[in-house]
């Protein structure tokens, strides 16, 4: 279990080894329409862990016969830049890459509305420019941001965040250490702040007790970013009345 | 898709039946028969249902990793061949291949069921890399838990094979059982409507709001989950959910 | 011509390696209907080489432009599954199953009454799922039967065996080291038990004569399969019945 | 596919005659000029009437695999450029490809004409891989009989490049030919109605019920066979068949 | 594409002016940053109006090609993710992506500002392969000019890694920079109608006859050009398009 | 600089090493007509550089939304036979081939009357059967005189070749050697044998001035060409006269 390059410890003093606390997210940055040829775009940092997101349509679906009549399409696309890791990743998809862009697409699904958009198709695209870790919550939060700057109607804000345990104890935000080194990583994403789930992988052993404190502790982080999310689009709406 | 039942399907599991009688939280009936290709190390064929699934294991030699140069491999595949379902015209759909063999890899994995260390032959040189195959031969549903007790079934039955490192190939005379240490299993359960259930036919599938796989060890401890489907559960459908893979899983792991 | 692995001699004391006769086959099961979700399915082994089929179809062909209007398509597909060989093969296409494909799917086409099914496809499919040579005979028997299971209309079923030349002798029904060490291999299918042959291939050297001796036995191997394709079948329309 | 005169063929060829005033056995007229690659180690340009086919041969350095240590390589690959045929707008006949480079592999392969230990350089170390590649420019008909006598051509013109070892390098100074012990040829048979005939018009093929291709050795020995097409042979046919193309092949080893 | 405004933006360029009120050589805004990527060796982010490309240049360790047993390695490639475009909606278009990489590509490797030699760590065993990688995220048009400084600005941002021989494998610690000795800078030349024009927004792209894109190094020499569109040059043309990029490139160089 | 097979020099006694004058092509073989299922075919050696080349249509470009209402559409394809290189190069499409396959489309749609066919295809495509150098100027120059053969309506004939800078001179047609070990190689193609060019690619370095003195000798190259290919197409429309 001694992984080359493991650290002694990933917690150190009740410090973590980037010296946050249990429950600390890293920093978090976020934006809306960073892009200016997409329809809707965002982009959303856990530390050095940096997604971006655009959002094209709804526009026609071809060829016709993958349309489906009673409403829009969804289709999502995430990505790693060569460059984002630390051995340089070929370009095109990966089974990690088909499997994200699966249960990411999913956790959108639950929120459009799909029904105003016949025979259309949306498109959702995440890029992973620099990769630490929870790369995929990243990507989620990006692409829910950039859903709502390009206007599609939706119920309420996806938003994604991770946890594990390192060194026995349940910790908020996985970072690339923590993440190779630690016990346990889970993604969890809610609607709207609340506890519907619509994402939700866990890797690595932990008793239930563990998961069920697990669980809430990535329930009120996707509340929190949810709140980001809200306020950054509100200050860009703002921003645009002026 | 098969959705011409769907609201038809989702009433009666409102209603707290199915189609075939079950109660919600019943298995249809399964069977695992290991040894069954003699080409691979180690195989299995499990039936639930309709549903048929081959788990073929093949022992291949390789260079270990730089970053970890006394370790060995081990890689799942599974493949959704046409023959399965009549859904499968365009070719079979490639994420949930991708899904479902990425799940299984991560119950097993994550469980440290296989020693990747014992797969070494030389360090920095040789070691073995475990290659299950998963083949699903007949498809009406729950895919996840019927490969994940086949994967772990033909784990069960393998046997090493030789290392010939002068000629650089593998010896089939067939030395010992591959150490496993743990049996991991996979237990599915279904959202529909605000009800849970267990092992879905193709047509509940089409008709489900979500799923949520758990994989638990044989002491009760969990090691991958991965939820599915449009919709969303509760942390409390959760909580009930991982209760309900915990029991199931304990009742499967005794076909192993 | 010692190749490793050999074995020194194919046939001892007048039998072959695995006891049998020189025109005798290796144990034979076939079933029908053995895939639930199929339209029509089939098994066959010949000793440890086990073939399935699944046929499904006739249905309509996308894209639209590949449709013929007076008659339905055959396609066919001819794979083998990754641990059905000692050495784990890759999975998808390979130029010898894009062949072998190419060869059964022509042998079909005698028999079927395309012209019932203007516009549309019918699709078989053939899984070698453990192979110990003979998998293309296997395979071609299994899909006459599956296309039988699934009610296409047929002239007659076609059936197939190998024949080949060990030690110098002309056999019935080559098993593994017989097909990597022996001198001839040779495929042969034909139609409702008849001489009308609609597949073959020739591997190895051999004079003309044996070749005839060679053809002889395989038309007579292939009668001998036709009586147990239309046993299967008439068994299981029984057992239906009931 | 060019079947609108299917009728009108199949009529003369029942009446014994053929478009161009052939009788049923002739071929058309055929030229085989080697050395026409200076690129390659070998190279041939069979041409059958409108039909032209390029055959080029490179010598190439691999490990030998481990179940042949002391043996080279052999691998015919063909192509159908698109230049060849208004066919082949949608991308060449992937299937029709394969299927040429194949029964061209094995009529060479099978009759042992090279001698793979011959092309061993050191064993489990270096050996020959013989690769010839077919290139088929202009496609009218008959393109199984016009590979198989390029191929055979331009492995006889092949002369043999030196291994730099220590540079792992091929010089391609050519020091003496490929060693070549057997002259295969193939000849394809086809049936339309119930005459059978030598060297189809890419017309003629359009209107075939089957064909039979029969590769044969100097001393009159076959050594592979393919049938092709959805039609089917008796056993007299086919036994006519092969006569037909032993016959045939002595007359075109001739250009050889 | 974008060509409704086609003639709009013909008819603006014939009488000299531009939509955004550019002269007809002039650039927009243009942002160079240095080491905006963490997990890259050397990196840039360019933005040229709303233009946005990021480069990223990752060094690889290889062993030499047989044929250069004492040069390492350069590969550029470049991805036009659909992100950046609603004109890359049935997937990016892949000629212009391989011409982008291309010609960025060879506007360095001819000028040899980088030394393969320098890039050995052990004759015919191992040599460092500089990746540069292009990813375009916001097309508003000149692209090779974007990633053209993109990249020379992430070569001379590039740190060297260790290479640790014993367990082959890289040690990111980085010990120097990238050794370069020029700088060279592409720049494009657009015909419209008669004119000449530097810096096209997508819009204008649409509407081009002809571009040709020139690479100077410092010193004033030209080391490499590429004319795309369905238009001509003429001689004259030509002349004055290579006099403009040599101005202009000495401006941009400065931004390195 | 001084790489692995590298000649001392590249011009020796005024000389270059196959004994051409720097303002020499090597001999230059053209004909038209050569494939016979081709709608129209060509071929052009320069020297051992050997090209050919077939136009198909104007024929209906499927799938149908990739039409064009208004005008033809141009494909290009350039490949290398497998046996064309001393290396045997592996079949398929190399970033190589792509964009010299561009800058031939885009050289050849500045002559073609793409308005007289509406919605339909032009397919050319050019095999380089034997390669030492300047193959995507023999491939145009080919393609140009299968577009006429082909009887496509063109405004001009487009013509191409190589100039170089080899021991410090300027030199038209660059032969293997001179590519791999010269200075600079330049392609250049022009319309009609004027100075209107429309390919120009360029590699190496050199002064502004030898530049100039390079494009003047490519332009006048161009212009012998085209007088050639006008030939060759002159005498095979009065072969067919008579």
């Amino acid at each position: 279990m001694s992984k080359i390059g493991a650290p002694e410890k990933l917690i150190v003093n009740g410090k973590r080894l980037d010296g946050r606390e249990l429950k600390d997210f890293r920093p978090i940055v976020l934006e809306s329409g960073n892009l200016k040829r997409a329809l809707g775009s965002g982009l959303f940092n856990f530390g050095s862990t940096h997604a971006i997101a655009a959002v094209y349509g709804p526009r026609n679906l071809h060829p016709k016969w993958m349309q489906d009549p009673s409403r829009a399409v969804l289709r999502c696309t995430y990505t790693m830049a060569p460059f984002s890791t630390t051995e340089r990743s070929r370009p095109g998809h990966s089974r990690r890459s088909t499997e994200i862009s699966k249960v990411v697409k999913e956790a959108l699904s639950q929120v459009i509305f799909f029904e105003e958009f016949p025979k259309a198709v949306i498109d959702i695209f995440i890029e992973i420019v620099q990769a630490n870790a929870s790369t995929r919550c990243a990507g989620l939060n990006a692409a829910a941001i950039a859903l709502a700057d390009a206007g599609i109607p939706m119920r309420d804000l996806v938003s994604c965040c991770s946890v594990g345990k390192i060194d026995g104890k349940i910790a908020l935000d996985m970072a690339g250490l923590e993440d190779n080194f630690g016990d346990v990583d889970i993604a969890v994403a809610t609607v709207g702040g609340t506890d519907k789930v619509v994402l939700l992988q866990l890797d690595g052993i932990l008793s239930k007790e563990e998961f069920f404190e697990a669980i809430d502790l990535a329930v009120d982080g996707c509340a929190k970013i949810n709140d980001m999310q809200k306020k950054v689009l509100v200050e860009k709406y703002r921003g645009e009345e002026k | 898709m098969i959705n011409k039942n769907e609201s038809y399907v989702r009433k009666l599991i409102e209603d707290g039946t199915r189609e075939d009688g079950r109660g919600l939280t019943d298995f249809r009936e399964i069977s695992v028969k290991t040894g069954v290709i003699e080409t691979a190390e180690g195989s299995a064929e499990v039936k639930i249902g309709n549903t048929m699934v081959l788990v073929g294991v093949k022992m291949e030699v390789k260079e270990p990793y730089p970053d970890s140069p006394n370790e060995g491999g081990f890689v799942v595949d599974a493949e959704f061949v046409p023959l399965a379902s009549p859904d499968f015209e365009n070719g079979p759909p490639g994420e949930e291949a991708v899904e479902l063999a990425r799940v299984v890899d991560r119950g097993i994995r994550e469980s440290h069921a296989v020693d990747m260390e014992k797969l070494c032959i030389k360090e920095k040189e040789a070691a073995w890399t475990v290659h299950i195959d998963i083949h699903v031969l007949d498809h009406d549903g729950n895919l996840i838990d019927a490969a994940s007790i086949g994967a772990m079934a033909a784990l069960l039955d393998t046997k090493m094979p030789k290392w010939d490192a002068d000629n650089k190939k593998i010896i089939r005379e067939l030395k010992g059982k591959l150490p496993v240490s743990d049996k991991p299993v996979e237990i599915t359960v279904i959202k529909i409507g605000n009800k849970l259930l267990v092992d879905p036919t193709a047509e509940e599938e089409s008709a489900l709001d979500a799923r949520l796989t758990v994989a638990t060890l044989e002491n009760g401890e969990l090691c991958a989950m991965q939820k599915g489907g449009d919709g969303y559960f509760t942390v409390p459908e959760i909580q009930q959910a991982v209760e309900l893979a915990i029991d199931k899983g304990k009742e499967l792991r005794k076909l192993l």
